[in-house]
């Protein structure tokens, strides 16, 4: 470690032309706005577009089938008073599934709550998916906060409520991977209302300063709740807020499953060789409502939910299965009805499943339980017998 | 009239009385708020004075320290109480400590307001009762209504305040409890109780929705024939002393009842309080019933959370002193 | 040896003990931390686990969160605790409960440490005792050591804890108080207090520079005749409460110090649980002495803080019972 | 309030060629470097030479000479273990006075704790710096937080100590004047260390999606204590993070008092008269340490303080009054000489004072002491007899 002088970046001069020519391609990229498919399947972009296998497209597709089905059930079980709240995920399944898919299983995922494509595309299966949402017994979070998906299995790290919270541990843990000498990325989920929060500055600051392996993927869905993204910030993109830290910033179309996966595979790859930290943009829209708790109607219109129909990542891909010979629309559905039968079955299954021991919460708080915690584990056992003296009937 | 309506309708009267009142948070404008307490209050005062903010508590409130010190009389909310921690920097430093700071020369003249305890399986994030974190801030008001003509009482009190009040409103009894609520302009004064019910035995100190588990299990109590005094302290900094007083005067007996959690809960400050300075007021254990201290968890929230059979058991326990 | 020699030792065995403890803060690395306790571990180290970071306690802490999570054993600097704030956040969501939302998947096995308290006349925010905050935060492990020889046991077992810790240490005894400190590997067990000195009339628990104090004022006590027994707890979550109650059996008089604020600070909770559960054991009220219920003042702040006059008076207090 | 399409901004589509103009513009003065004056006083950019007559420049000059001076005192004073701890300004006199000398009276300040220059081209003399330094009797803030000045009298709001926290401060003060319809602007200054905390993305993000009338100023002196600015952040320039929040980052010489004096006037009147915010990073360099309890030594060398040291904005100035024949350089140092001869006369008189009362703080923590503060105060009081009974000497 040196002392001095080398310390300072051109203190009292100009920034120099190939930091300025680095910039002016930065700023290019977070302005512009990239896409292999347009809204009709078609390709529009060659360059982008990854050479896949015909299996490995139809893979991409039923992830995507597979995350709208079991999101629509979510929906359905909430509104039966079955989930205690559910967020939907429709329209947003080509990043969740883009993003997924151009990691490897040992890079490790920071979601947010609104990807579950992405925990499928990692192995997770239905049943655990509703294990989680009904608390069932085989819940894996065992009932702590609702609508988090996550499990150590796939390296899918639980989100915390609190949005943006993830951002820096997604930094740590890569900052933790390259001291180990792992060559390991992580990747980090969260929505365009996080961008405002003080974890989104401090994760991608130092995530420029340690060049971390880690990539940021801002699912911009227009929204945070009521708020649009206009009145999240005043900047035009929210890619360009990478160049605050030294991070290249990509916008994409979130809608685009294509060019997800290949800007995504790139960021990953250059972040896993040394590369460090990538920003992605993924501009997509929320379908349905904020969560089952919200009423969309109190600030936007059915015209404009109807507008963005045209950009469904699964109706333009499926467009381009069926010009790619891969998939015809019928058969696309097929794979839609199948899957929408199969979770069916696995729900008729799962809802017989028992409940969480009552005293669930107990457990996990610290490795051992200490003393007081002991002492009111013996209140709560004695709570019970009172209730019974009382002729009391204890609501769970 | 819930208590959802009583809050619209005192921010609503405070910012027509008073035109540096002003209203920020997320999705306060258009949305009316996540629980709609500040549903048309954009149209009718615009979006200069109801401020759909961007996504950051550190910011709601770092802002509304700004326009209080400049002379406005910000209600800040945080959409769920369980998301103020990013603001506590801000708070701490700022909210409670500009007036000590500036030596008297600014102040910060504002209300932190949002939904907070359980009862709503709201899980882990919208659910919490932070009162300690804040009753440990010297410089704040700390309050918690639990009807809804107190709520609007407290709140007009809470914006005139000249100090700032963090203000916790028991989401779980939002639309669950309604009651006549006088139209205008009326307060209930920061810093004193409601004697919710009399009683010569026990004085059972709570506030929030721990009220209404208090009166179920007062009624237990009494069908074995103990008489139970309940105090609604309504503000916990600085909690009614005299009413408590006065009460275990009469019952020498006490058992605190809430929703936060019980290491450091305000029921330790309570209990400390009287066994430091009126023990010989006390014929028994001071109990406190309290959540665990566990996070606050989705599953089995009801048996996390003070129930009639745990108050019960507590009168039960100083009943036989 | 000091306590800032014995904290290095600690951190310098532990790094060469287990390569995945790392070290970040501010000024860490080449400066070696402004009151040196991590001095020259960057030169055995290297910048990669000495880690000089951007000032940002929020970043800090939750950049820790992640390397925790994934598996190294990271020692965060806040470079005075008072500055802790901007990392509440994700101290409580994620430090303290990353175990719990995640059903024991992922666990944050770190330290959360840096200078704390009174006495060096460091004003407002140079001289806090958070430790209310904390020990109602579930899932956290509260120390602080009054001697270097228990600094230098205690940090090591909080490295070496599958807990997080918040490890304070009151800086105004880091170069004062020198003790023979045991070169080489040993720990003081979280959770369990020390007894400092043997009494029979009176059981005085307090922790940090306040046992000095403490100390001083028990000779003036036992001038009177009265014979004071001093508990320096070390651990404040979980405090030791066999260690207080075996004395409170002996003395039947409980007074607690604490730089803390009044209003809920640690002593409350001791107070409380004393109350609640073996109220028979007390002859008279449990005294607390503590600093007041204001921010911590630049001047006068030996005024403020708890002083042997304070804790006498307490003593002589509980004496008349 | 309208709903609806109208808040999405090119949702998928690049940035329009107007956006991406600005922005280039942006850019390059974010990624640039302005100056008046260069090394030896020489002007070298006409346009942004502010036209001021010799009496005003005579002003900017006394006025940073007076900053320097009371800065030597204090440190001495701290040597002499009357003060708790001093902040060195040295270096960054042209910074606080230029940036103070563009506001009106009516603007608010919200300082950092290194501006002496601005407290006292605002009006603040150097007898009341003197007695909050040494809390004397007369001290406006009352023995609250150390190496922090402020007074209601001139708009300087005292500072908070944990850096940032007054940047949202700054903006809300900003914001509410514009709801009120006052025409006044707020500035507020901090250090490039502070541009790493959650108050800057917070302040910046507010100004900008709220268009507020408020200029932010970081002093680049290129440390925190020992953190280099490369350390802080991967982006070449502190300005450039302004374009994070669709506001203009300017970055100038804070050594050229014409530079800041230019920048800054044009930055307050524009945000005065409508048009939003603006951040302009002031590169200077901190010429002694960190604070008085610093020891520098352990993470510079002195040959780099020393090759700063042809940058000291007074220095610079001298040579440009020179040249200009508004002063001479032996004029110049009588100035100083007679600052410095005055101060001292001053400093002898308010060590004669008394301190503050002995309960002091027991005020101003709430507009009226509630009950449980007075219950402390009467404990508080009785401790005085204690102590005599014990025969005791409390200390204060
Ligand atoms: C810190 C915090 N504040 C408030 C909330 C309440 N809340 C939940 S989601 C949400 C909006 C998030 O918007 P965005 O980041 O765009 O994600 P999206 O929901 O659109 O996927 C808000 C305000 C929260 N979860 N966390
Ligand atoms: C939130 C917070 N963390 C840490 C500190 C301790 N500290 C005081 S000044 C300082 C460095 C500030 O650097 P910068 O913002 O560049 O300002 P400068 O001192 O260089 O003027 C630090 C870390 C603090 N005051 N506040
Ligand atoms: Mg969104
Ligand atoms: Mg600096």
């Amino acid at each position: 470690m040196e002392k001095g002088v080398t310390f300072h970046r051109f203190p009292f001069a100009p920034a120099p032309r190939d930091v300025r020519e680095e910039y002016q391609r930065l700023l290019d990229e977070a302005l512009g706005f990239k896409r292999v498919l347009d809204e009709d399947g078609e390709v529009v972009d060659e360059q982008l577009h990854p050479k896949l296998s015909p299996d490995e497209l139809l893979e991409l597709y039923t992830l995507m089938v597979r995350a709208r089905v079991i999101d629509a059930w979510l929906l359905r079980l909430q509104r039966m008073g079955k989930v205690a709240l559910h967020a939907p995920n429709k329209g947003q399944e080509a990043t969740a599934v883009g993003v997924a898919k151009a990691m490897k299983p040992e890079d490790w995922l920071f979601p947010s709550y609104r990807e579950l494509g992405a925990y499928i595309a990692r192995g997770m299966s239905e049943e655990e998916i509703l294990d989680r949402a009904l608390n069932t017994k085989d819940d894996p979070l065992k009932g702590s906060d609702f609508a988090i998906y996550g499990n150590r299995k796939y390296n899918i790290v639980p989100a915390p409520v609190p949005v943006g919270n993830q951002i820096p541990h997604a930094v740590g843990a890569a900052m933790a991977a390259k001291i180990l000498g792992d060559k390991i990325v992580t990747v980090t989920f969260f929505g365009d209302g996080s961008t405002s929060r003080g974890d989104f500055h401090a994760g991608l600051n130092f995530a420029g300063v340690f060049k971390s392996p880690v990539v940021f993927v801002i699912q911009n869905n227009q929204y945070a709740i009521s708020v649009p993204v206009t009145r999240q910030t005043a900047a035009p993109t929210l890619a360009v807020k990478a160049l605050a830290y030294g991070v290249p910033g990509k916008r994409i179309d979130g809608n685009d499953i294509l060019v997800v996966y290949s800007v995504a595979k790139e960021a990953v790859e250059r972040a896993r060789n040394g590369g460090g930290p990538t920003l992605i943009e993924t501009v997509t829209y929320r379908m349905g409502p904020h969560t089952t708790a919200d009423d969309p109607s109190r600030y936007r219109n059915e015209e404009e939910v109807k507008a963005f129909e045209r950009l469904d990542p699964l109706r333009r891909f499926k467009l381009y299965l069926d010009k790619q010979g891969v998939l015809t629309l019928r058969e696309a559905e097929e794979i839609e009805k199948a899957w929408d039968s199969k979770v069916e079955e696995i729900i008729r299954r799962v809802l017989e499943k028992p409940g969480l021991p009552r005293d669930v919460f107990f457990h996990n708080v610290y490795s051992r339980m200490p003393w007081h915690l002991e002492e009111e584990y013996k209140e709560f056992e004695e709570q019970f017998e009172v209730a019974e003296e009382l002729g009391l009937q204890l609501e769970e | 009239m819930n208590m959802v309506q009583a809050l619209n309708q005192a921010l609503r009267e405070e910012m027509r009385r008073d035109e540096r009142v002003v209203v920020l948070g997320e999705d306060v404008g258009r949305r009316g708020g996540v629980f709609l307490v500040t549903e048309g209050l954009i149209d009718e005062f615009g979006p200069d004075r109801v401020i759909d903010t961007p996504l950051t508590e550190m910011g709601i409130v770092g802002v509304a320290v700004g326009m209080a010190m400049y002379g406005l009389r910000p209600v800040a909310e945080i959409q769920f109480i369980d998301f103020v921690y990013e603001a506590f920097d801000q708070i701490v430093n700022n909210v409670a400590w500009v007036r000590f700071r500036s030596a008297g020369m600014y102040k910060t003249p504002m209300v932190i307001r949002g939904p907070c305890c359980g009862g709503i399986r709201g899980g882990m994030h919208h659910s919490q009762s932070p009162e300690t974190y804040f009753m440990h801030t010297p410089g704040l008001y700390v309050v918690m209504p639990s009807t809804p003509k107190d709520a609007k009482g407290l709140l007009k009190a809470s914006i005139r305040s000249d100090d700032p009040v963090i203000f916790l409103e028991p989401k779980v009894i939002y639309r669950r409890i309604r009651e006549e609520v006088p139209e205008g302009d009326y307060i209930v004064p920061l810093g004193k109780g409601r004697l919710v019910k009399e009683g010569s035995d026990v004085t059972l100190v709570t506030w929030g929705a721990m009220v209404y588990q208090a009166l179920e299990a007062a009624k237990h109590a009494e069908k074995r024939g103990w008489s139970i005094e309940i105090i609604d302290l309504r503000t916990l900094l600085p909690w009614d002393k005299d009413l408590v007083l006065e009460s275990l005067e009469k019952t020498n007996r006490l058992v605190i009842v809430h929703e936060a959690r019980r290491t450091l809960g305000p029921a330790a400050e309570i209990s400390a309080y009287v066994s430091e300075n009126h023990i010989d007021m006390l014929r028994g254990p001071v109990m406190r019933v309290a959540s665990y201290d566990t996070p606050f968890p989705l599953a089995h929230e009801k048996l996390y959370m003070p129930n009639v059979a745990r108050i019960y058991r507590a009168i039960r326990e100083v009943m036989q002193w």
